[in-house]
């Protein structure tokens, strides 16, 4: 058979390959230009919002909520758990040492910064898998992601950041894009017997009521973190508000500080850079 | 709260820090019980009616001069920010009923002589249901009343 | 054969089939229950399964544990079905998730 | 063990505005725990303020007082550098004091 006839085929099948895969290079990941969508989303939904006033979640979306907010805020009920990571953050460890010397600037005024990209393992670190990863360095048991100690700990180093503007950064690292893309394809991806995704409430709903509480915009939703719900009575981290949610759209929630996870808060708080950290947060 | 005047927040959040370091241990003999006993039974009291008269003995008449300030609907009915002031004078008592709650009285306050007849607080409530405040001003009860919703937040699930 | 005798005879069919039932429906109870193990198991491993099949399940394993193996039989063809459907949830978002993108 | 009494006082012209915020559980008596026991009632009765000896003001607490309850109020005739004393009872009994400087 005639060498043509062979390639005739084998044309026609890489062609259709083709097809069905479209080049993989005409939605490469462009962060910057996801970020600027993203704000401007937001700013043409809500074109009296300032940018900054997106951190207060619920609170810039109703002027009711907005008053009771603030009444709070005169003497937040997160007091006692702001005092207790203050006092936790500086009682050494067993080895004399402080979270201080594990992080740069002693931990003072960098939650901004989190999370982070580290190129060493090629994956994202949050501010809660830093501070047990501190523990474990000193040879103390880690921390539940989901309970106080955590909250606490996480509120202060937010504390100390109120008002400086969300600096994530995405170097220029394959891997970096990676988590990024996981992050967001984590977002819009619809989950549990719901079939929500996060995109469902805070992006096509925020500013809507689900029974009593107004939706929080995606924009901004990380600087707020952790946060004293009254529905939790308590200070709860970034990780317990994940997997809440998770569980409110009947999704099985994964382990804390997954890579889902991670990944998800990375794109999250990319979108809200240059927002201020507004942290620790009350919420309904 | 924009970032201008988070900083603000921030300084008085550190004042109370600040102030509460000043911690007196020592206890004086205990302090005379004021010349109020605690009113188990008007707490015990089921309505509004009935809890007003075990606390006070007597029914109260709407006036506008009690101002009171509760949300339309509440964030979260384990915190309501609920408040009252009022331009009566002689005041010698302030109270909050939630009439939907197991039972009506949430607070009671007594208002002594040079004391702003004015209290803020956060109160619990288990459903919908009329807030109501009630001033006792030259021995005359007066009231104000406001409907404040709350339901079950977030989808549930 | 007398009255009496077929009246008896069919009461003991009744029996062995009722209990030959019974006995297969516990086997068809672990038959079932298997199957949307399987299935649960699969939408683990895609990092999607829902809640209401972890209820679906447990609500079977407690029906067959008090012998009402039809309930539990039920409970785990329910627990298949969410199954299945958080499966199909995983695949069909694989791609879908793009069209919700804010570009 | 810290104070669980955190107080703002501060005073300006004649009159002093005084915030407190404590750290209670108020719990009802009416709310199950996660193994569906009752949590027994536990909440503060009574909250006194003294002001040179003297009662300025007094709230009678029922337990549909919020978690952690804060009360705002105002008095005159105070000065800066008074000492304003604030003590708690709980129903079991328990309390606590403070005695702080007005601002």
């Amino acid at each position: 058979m005639p060498v043509q006839v062979l390639i005739l085929p084998l044309l026609a099948a890489l062609a259709l390959a083709l097809l069905v895969h479209p080049a993989p290079a005409a939605d490469a990941p462009n962060p910057v230009a996801d970020a600027k969508a993203f704000k401007t989303y937001f700013a043409t939904k809500f074109p009296k919002l300032k940018l900054e006033d997106f951190v207060n979640g619920p609170y810039s979306m109703s002027e009711d909520m907005r008053r009771q907010w603030q009444e709070k805020e005169q003497f937040p009920p997160y007091e006692f758990a702001l005092e207790a990571g203050k006092q936790m953050f500086a009682t050494p460890f067993k080895n004399g040492r402080t979270y201080a010397d594990c992080f740069p600037n002693s931990g003072i005024g960098i939650r901004q910064n989190y999370p982070y990209f580290d190129e060493k393992q090629g994956k994202v670190v949050t501010l809660e898998l830093a501070l047990n990863r501190c523990r474990e360095a000193n040879g103390e048991a880690l921390y539940s992601y989901v309970e106080d100690e955590m909250a606490s700990l996480t509120a202060y180093m937010a504390f100390t950041s109120r008002g400086k503007p969300m600096n994530i950064k995405i170097p220029n690292d394959p891997r970096a894009l990676e988590a990024y893309e996981d992050g967001k394809r984590y977002f819009y991806t619809r989950r549990g017997q719901l079939n929500f995704s996060c995109a469902s409430c805070h992006i096509q709903g925020p500013g809507e009521r689900l029974r009593a509480e107004i939706l929080a915009p995606a924009l901004g939703i990380m600087n707020a973190l952790p946060i004293y719900r009254s529905e939790w009575g308590g200070m709860g981290t970034t990780s317990r508000r994940l997997i809440t949610c998770n569980s409110q759209t009947r999704a099985v929630p994964l382990d804390p500080q997954s890579d889902e996870y991670r990944d998800l808060e990375y794109y999250l708080s990319y979108m809200s850079n240059g927002l201020p950290i507004s942290g620790p947060g009350a919420r309904p | 709260m924009t970032a201008k005047n988070l900083p603000l927040t921030r300084r008085l959040i550190l004042q109370g820090i600040g102030s509460a370091a000043l911690i007196g241990f020592g206890d004086l003999p205990a302090l005379a019980a004021a010349n109020d006993k605690y009113p188990q039974e008007a707490f015990k009291q089921k309505s509004d009616a009935d809890a007003i008269k075990s606390l006070y003995g007597k029914t109260a008449e709407a006036s506008d001069k009690v101002k009171l300030d509760a949300p339309e609907i509440a964030e979260n009915g384990a915190v309501v920010p609920v408040s009252v002031t009022t331009t009566l004078t002689a005041v010698t008592s302030i109270s909050f009923f939630v009439s939907e709650n197991p039972s009506a009285l949430a607070a009671s306050y007594l208002i002594f002589e040079g004391t702003v007849p004015s209290v803020a607080n956060r109160l619990k409530m288990q459903k919908t249901s009329n807030v109501t405040a009630i001033v006792e001003a030259g021995g005359k009860l007066y009231s104000a009343t406001k409907e404040v919703k709350v339901t079950v937040g977030g989808c549930g699930g | 054969m007398s009255m009496i005798g077929n009246a008896a005879f069919a009461a003991l069919l009744l029996t062995s089939a009722a209990t030959q039932a019974l006995a297969a429906s516990e086997a068809d109870f672990k038959a079932a229950y298997e199957a949307a193990k399987t299935a649960d198991n699969r939408a683990a491993a895609l990092h999607n399964r829902w809640t209401t099949t972890e209820v679906a399940l447990t609500a079977a394993k407690t029906a067959a544990a008090a012998g009402d193996f039809d309930a539990a039989i039920a409970a785990a063809k329910d627990a298949e079905a969410l199954a299945k459907a958080s499966i199909f949830q995983a695949t069909r978002e694989k791609e879908r998730w793009k069209d919700a993108e804010i570009r | 063990m810290a104070s669980t009494i955190r107080v703002r006082a501060t005073v300006n012209g004649e009159l002093t505005e005084v915030q407190t915020l404590i750290r209670h559980p108020m719990d009802t008596g009416l709310v199950k725990d996660a193994q569906g026991a009752i949590v027994p009632a536990h909440f503060i009765q009574q909250l006194t303020f003294e002001h040179n000896g003297k009662t300025v003001f007094l709230a009678d607490w029922g337990p549909a007082v919020s978690k952690d309850p804060y009360v705002k109020f105002g008095f005159k005739g105070a000065a800066k550098g008074d000492d304003l004393k604030i003590r708690w009872v709980d129903n079991l009994g328990a309390t606590d004091t403070i005695t702080t400087k007005i601002q």
